[in-house]
């Protein structure tokens, strides 16, 4: 495919600087011998090859991944963070994915759970400042405002930790994004019993408005030729299904 | 997005949640140094000990938990015990973790301590006839006690803040919690300015515990110094006499 | 009351006593002398069990040193011990550093020792001292408390080890008029000391030791008089000539 | 899920990606260690002067970093410097957090050594005429070194494994790596095991070295002992001569 | 050589010295001995500046002491100092201690340095101890170490803080035969000394203090034979009577 015009807005051309949180296996996590993999490793190189960018992936945590992006240490952070109205206030948002949580308990539970509710009284480990904590808290709040027990909910810096406490069963579920469900079932000990709760949409974030248009248009370009389909489908993800754009403080959105 | 605000700064440093973040930081931080000098005044004692079948295993102690981390040590605690059937809540298996690691350390404080005390005295307590025990109890740690004081009042600020590795077992103390309130603003520089005043107050009000601790410690070490100025003043009279 | 029948002791391959024997009888006052390293303080030590010694026995009031069915606290109660650097325990004050042991060693009560304590303290001179710490006092009047400290157990006879030696000269004086007092009033006394003034007016006997052996034990007044070894009176010569 | 996995244990710890992660914290520790040595050293002797304008200053610097977490510190220099233009590698910012906040805690450690050299020493230097730097440099340090090497040697174990903290800026020391890979295969334990293990490798490589130095600052206050033992046994000899 | 003109010093409210005066000429040995706490040290830290005082002056060869331009170093290279407690720089061998400061202040040469180091060390028998560190040698060979070190720097008197009051009996002699030899060869020397002994054999001169003040100065010839004032009498009876 022939090269477009120059990508205007970059740190460091011509390379693609992206950073995730590699604490999302199969999405995103680092291999044995320290390669950065997963699907959205994938992502931003399809799109960094059809911007005829290098792509460069770092590893960062999840608290430096707005900060780092604001001071210009990266171009993107393609990490899945959920799109929330108020993220994209602060960063321009390219929703591409569509994520859900699921509910992961012991193999042998006596719980069986239909709705989360049933889950009142129960403590539950999620990962710190993920789209899991925050529903996680939303849903405790709701118990409580109806007066049943809430939960008690256990922050864990990092999903791994969580799930290894729900083995130990020092907590009684693990709220997680459903990828990763999958992933610790497949590991065995725990299943996942709720799954595609709280659908949201997963978003790149950048600061620079030209380069998130820019990404948003080989996105979009993506979705219509069935690449990005063909990406995610082996990982149980879907894309976002409507037409894919920018949304922040430069392209006010009517989306939320 | 604004370099500082004022108005986040306040809200945070008035927060309930971040107060009781550091309440469950200073109880923390208490009862594994008390329960860590217990474990680590028996260790010490261990170790000093001539009989191998004593202080080999304090040896292996102090070894072990010096050398390895502080959160490794709470993960295999937090996650490794219940395979044991040993279930602990998230508070005790900090606090076990907190006491375990700090004890190796203070084991090594007690013993430098205990190593000062002069062998002089010890002689003249046994010449007196006191036990073992009794001059353990009565001579040894009484007098090794002043002398560990500064270390511990090091010991002690560092674990003030070495509690917030209890976070990776998802302990709300006062780091982990405002670590929580940064996902929600991003306010990370005035949280952590609420933070660090929070630890320079407990940090400072401990400096002034421990002052006065030391004070009292010192006290038969003074040479009474109003006493010995008035001697001093009076001093060309009274050796015109019989000294 | 106290009896030496060939105590031997070794560090390693090094033989600091060599089979001492000598007998102190109840009221004698025996200074020990003889040069440095010959091993005048093992000997002491021995007497109450500070140092173990691998052959011989020491009988102390009857009682065998070297016996694994001897009760050490109450051998030690039974000979009280003035060490060269005074040794008061320096956390108490010295009214506690008199008490501590016969209160913790000789579970006796309060108020008796109490007064005890205080008599102890006019005696030695010490008597508006007694709330201080050691720190607070002079070299001679700690090792006046350490004296009144070693005499509050009630001892049967007491052993000094250059109790003067460590004190400046001024001070030296105070502390011999306390010891010269103990022995006037008719105390059991052991004394390592190179005060020959003192050794002169009290002794009764005097012990000389060179390399570990006793090579001389005879009455002081032929000691002062020239009608001991050859060897001792070469020490006692070199003593008095450079009186230091 | 089985309790324990001996090929994941063996297979992290052939990793050269934790390998690498290890060398990495040696490093970090390496660099603060000995920068932080530095600034300490002058921290210290500020802190000892007569002059307000000097010691001041120094009291307050370890008041500060001493009472505030590193955590806090490091945040505040990869996220504020920036604000001011000034912007670092992530390793830099690291060494550097690392870096003052070691050099307040390793000030008291020098300052402790300083004050226990006996002031005879120094007032024998002065009468032979040294200057009071050449004082400070050939008199005081040398035998405030050998008094320090102890707590240095505490503040080396714990600095590699406080290295670790520069995880919240990104930093991909040995317990980042480790705690990253956890995410993949959730072998806690195993993974975990590996780290301290490592942990125990540097910290054992550090005592190692440490009674080496030791025996060497040692070596003008050990009464050669080789030569007294002979001394003890040919006194008897000599003491019949005209001493 | 040393002028002392109304030498007075203060701690705090307390008057050490009372506006003290002596003239030491070249070669003399003068003797400095009165109660403890007379301010004999203080006199003595004065002349080299180990002290500061408020007024009056010092002259050493010429030398104010108390004078903003005065070269501390030169005036300290001028008068070498020995403390009671010897003080050799304990992380330094013994040459090492006796090569530090001629290298270092006077800036001379390594070889002609060792060369007088050795030849120092041969003249207070050492020579076999140069490489020893200070604690492996006793009591009375450190204070000859630390006489070696002060001599290295050439200096034009020697002043002497009990240089023998922290030895044990034995090692005091030994000591004392350097200084007597010193004394002998013509150094200059002040000295505060209770060794009666040592001042009688090669004193010039007796400065007496008490309470501040140098209440006798006179020939010792005089002082022993009792032709000085009265309170120093007293003193040296007092002293003589209890040789320790
Ligand atoms: N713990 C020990 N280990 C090895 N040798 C020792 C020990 N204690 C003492 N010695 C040696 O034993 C000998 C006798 O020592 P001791 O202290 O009894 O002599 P002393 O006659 O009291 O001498 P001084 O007059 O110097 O006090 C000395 O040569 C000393 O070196
Ligand atoms: N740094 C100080 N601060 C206050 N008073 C001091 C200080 N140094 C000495 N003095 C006092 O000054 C007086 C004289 O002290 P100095 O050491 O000169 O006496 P001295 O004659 O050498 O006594 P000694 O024979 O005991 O050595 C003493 O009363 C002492 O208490
Ligand atoms: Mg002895
Ligand atoms: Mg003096």
């Amino acid at each position: 495919a022939p090269c477009p015009q120059a990508v205007e807005g970059l740190i460091s051309p011509p390379h693609l600087v992206m950073a995730t949180n590699p604490t999302l296996p199969p999405l995103q996590y680092v291999t044995v011998d320290g390669q950065i993999a997963g699907m959205r490793v994938e992502l931003g190189n399809e799109i960094a090859r059809r911007l005829c960018l290098t792509p460069v992936m770092l590893s960062t945590s999840f608290a430096q991944l707005t900060l780092g992006l604001l001071e210009k240490r990266w171009d993107v952070i393609n990490t899945g963070m959920f799109y929330t109205a108020q993220r994209a206030r602060l960063m321009e948002m390219i929703p591409y994915e569509i994520q859900a949580i699921s509910v992961s308990l012991n193999d042998d539970s006596a719980l069986h759970p239909a709705r989360l509710e049933d889950l009142s009284g129960s403590s539950i480990g999620v990962e710190m400042g993920g789209i899991e904590e925050h529903h996680a808290r939303e849903a405790d709040q709701a118990l409580r405002n109806a007066r049943r027990p809430g939960f008690d909910i256990k922050t864990f810096q990092n999903v791994g930790i969580a799930f290894a406490a729900l083995r130990a069963r020092q907590v009684t579920a693990v709220f997680s994004i459903d990828a990763v469900a999958r992933r610790n079932a497949l590991q065995g000990g725990v299943k996942p019993v709720l799954k595609g709760l709280y659908p949201t949409p997963v978003a790149l974030a950048l600061r620079d408005p030209a380069l998130a248009q820019r990404l948003a248009d080989v996105l979009e370009a993506m979705r219509e030729d069935g690449t990005l389909e063909r990406l995610m489908a082996p990982y149980g993800v879907v894309p976002f299904p409507g037409r894919i754009v920018v949304s922040g403080p430069s392209h006010p959105s009517d989306m939320h | 997005m604004q370099i500082w605000s004022w108005h986040g700064f306040f809200t945070y440093l008035g927060s309930p949640y971040i107060f009781r973040g550091a309440l469950i930081t200073v109880y923390m931080t208490a009862v594994s140094m008390v329960m860590g000098f217990l474990l680590g005044l028996l260790i010490a004692v261990m170790k000093r000990s001539q009989r191998r079948l004593l202080s080999w295993p304090a040896r292996f102690y102090v070894w072990f938990f010096r050398g390895t981390p502080l959160l490794v040590q709470l993960v295999v605690i937090y996650t490794g015990l219940p395979k044991l059937d040993i279930r602990l809540s998230v508070l005790a298996c900090s606090i076990i973790g907190l006491t375990l690691n700090e004890a190796a350390y203070l084991a090594e404080i007690i013993r430098a301590g205990l190593n000062a005390v002069p062998t002089g005295q010890i002689a003249a307590a046994r010449a007196l006839g006191l036990s073992e025990r009794q001059i353990a109890w009565r001579i040894a740690f009484p007098q090794a006690f002043r002398l560990i004081i500064p270390p511990l009042g090091n010991s002690v600020n560092g674990l003030l803040k070495t509690t917030s590795v209890t976070s990776v077992i998802s302990m709300e103390e006062l780091m982990q919690r405002s670590q929580i309130l940064v996902q929600d603003q991003f306010m990370v520089l005035e949280l952590f300015s609420v933070a660090a005043l929070y630890y320079l107050l407990m940090t400072t009000a401990w400096d002034f515990l421990q002052r006065r601790i030391e004070h009292y410690a010192e006290r038969p070490y003074r040479r009474q110094q109003k006493t010995a100025a008035v001697e001093a003043i009076e001093l060309p009279a009274t050796t015109q006499d019989a000294r | 009351m106290i009896t030496l029948d060939t105590v031997t002791k070794s560090y390693g391959a090094f033989q600091v006593l060599k089979g001492c024997s000598a007998e102190i009888g109840r009221g004698e006052v025996v200074v020990v002398c003889g040069p440095s390293g010959s091993g005048k303080s093992t000997l002491i030590k021995c007497i109450n069990a500070l140092e173990t010694f691998e052959s011989g026995q020491i009988y102390v009031d009857g009682m065998a040193v070297r016996s694994a069915n001897t009760d050490h606290s109450a051998l030690r109660a039974k000979a009280g011990m003035v060490f060269q650097s005074f040794e008061l325990f320096s956390h108490l004050s010295i009214l506690d550093n008199i008490m501590l042991a016969p209160r913790l060693v000789q579970k006796r009560g309060k108020e008796e020792l109490c007064e005890h304590a205080k008599m102890l303290l006019r005696r030695v001179g010490l008597e508006q001292h007694a709330d201080k710490y050691p720190i607070a006092l002079s070299g001679g009047q700690q090792q006046r408390a350490a004296i009144a400290r070693a005499l509050a157990m009630k001892p049967d006879v007491m052993l000094f080890d250059e109790p003067t030696s460590a004190l400046d000269p001024e001070m030296v004086q105070e502390v011999l008029q306390v010891m010269t007092e103990l022995a006037r009033e008719g105390m059991t006394m052991m004394c390592v000391t190179h005060e020959m003034g003192f050794a002169r007016q009290v002794a009764t006997r005097i012990l000389f030791v060179d390399a570990g052996e006793i090579v001389d034990d005879c009455p002081a007044a032929d000691f002062f008089a020239g009608r001991c070894s050859a060897r001792a009176q070469a020490f006692l010569r070199f003593e008095e000539a450079h009186p230091s």
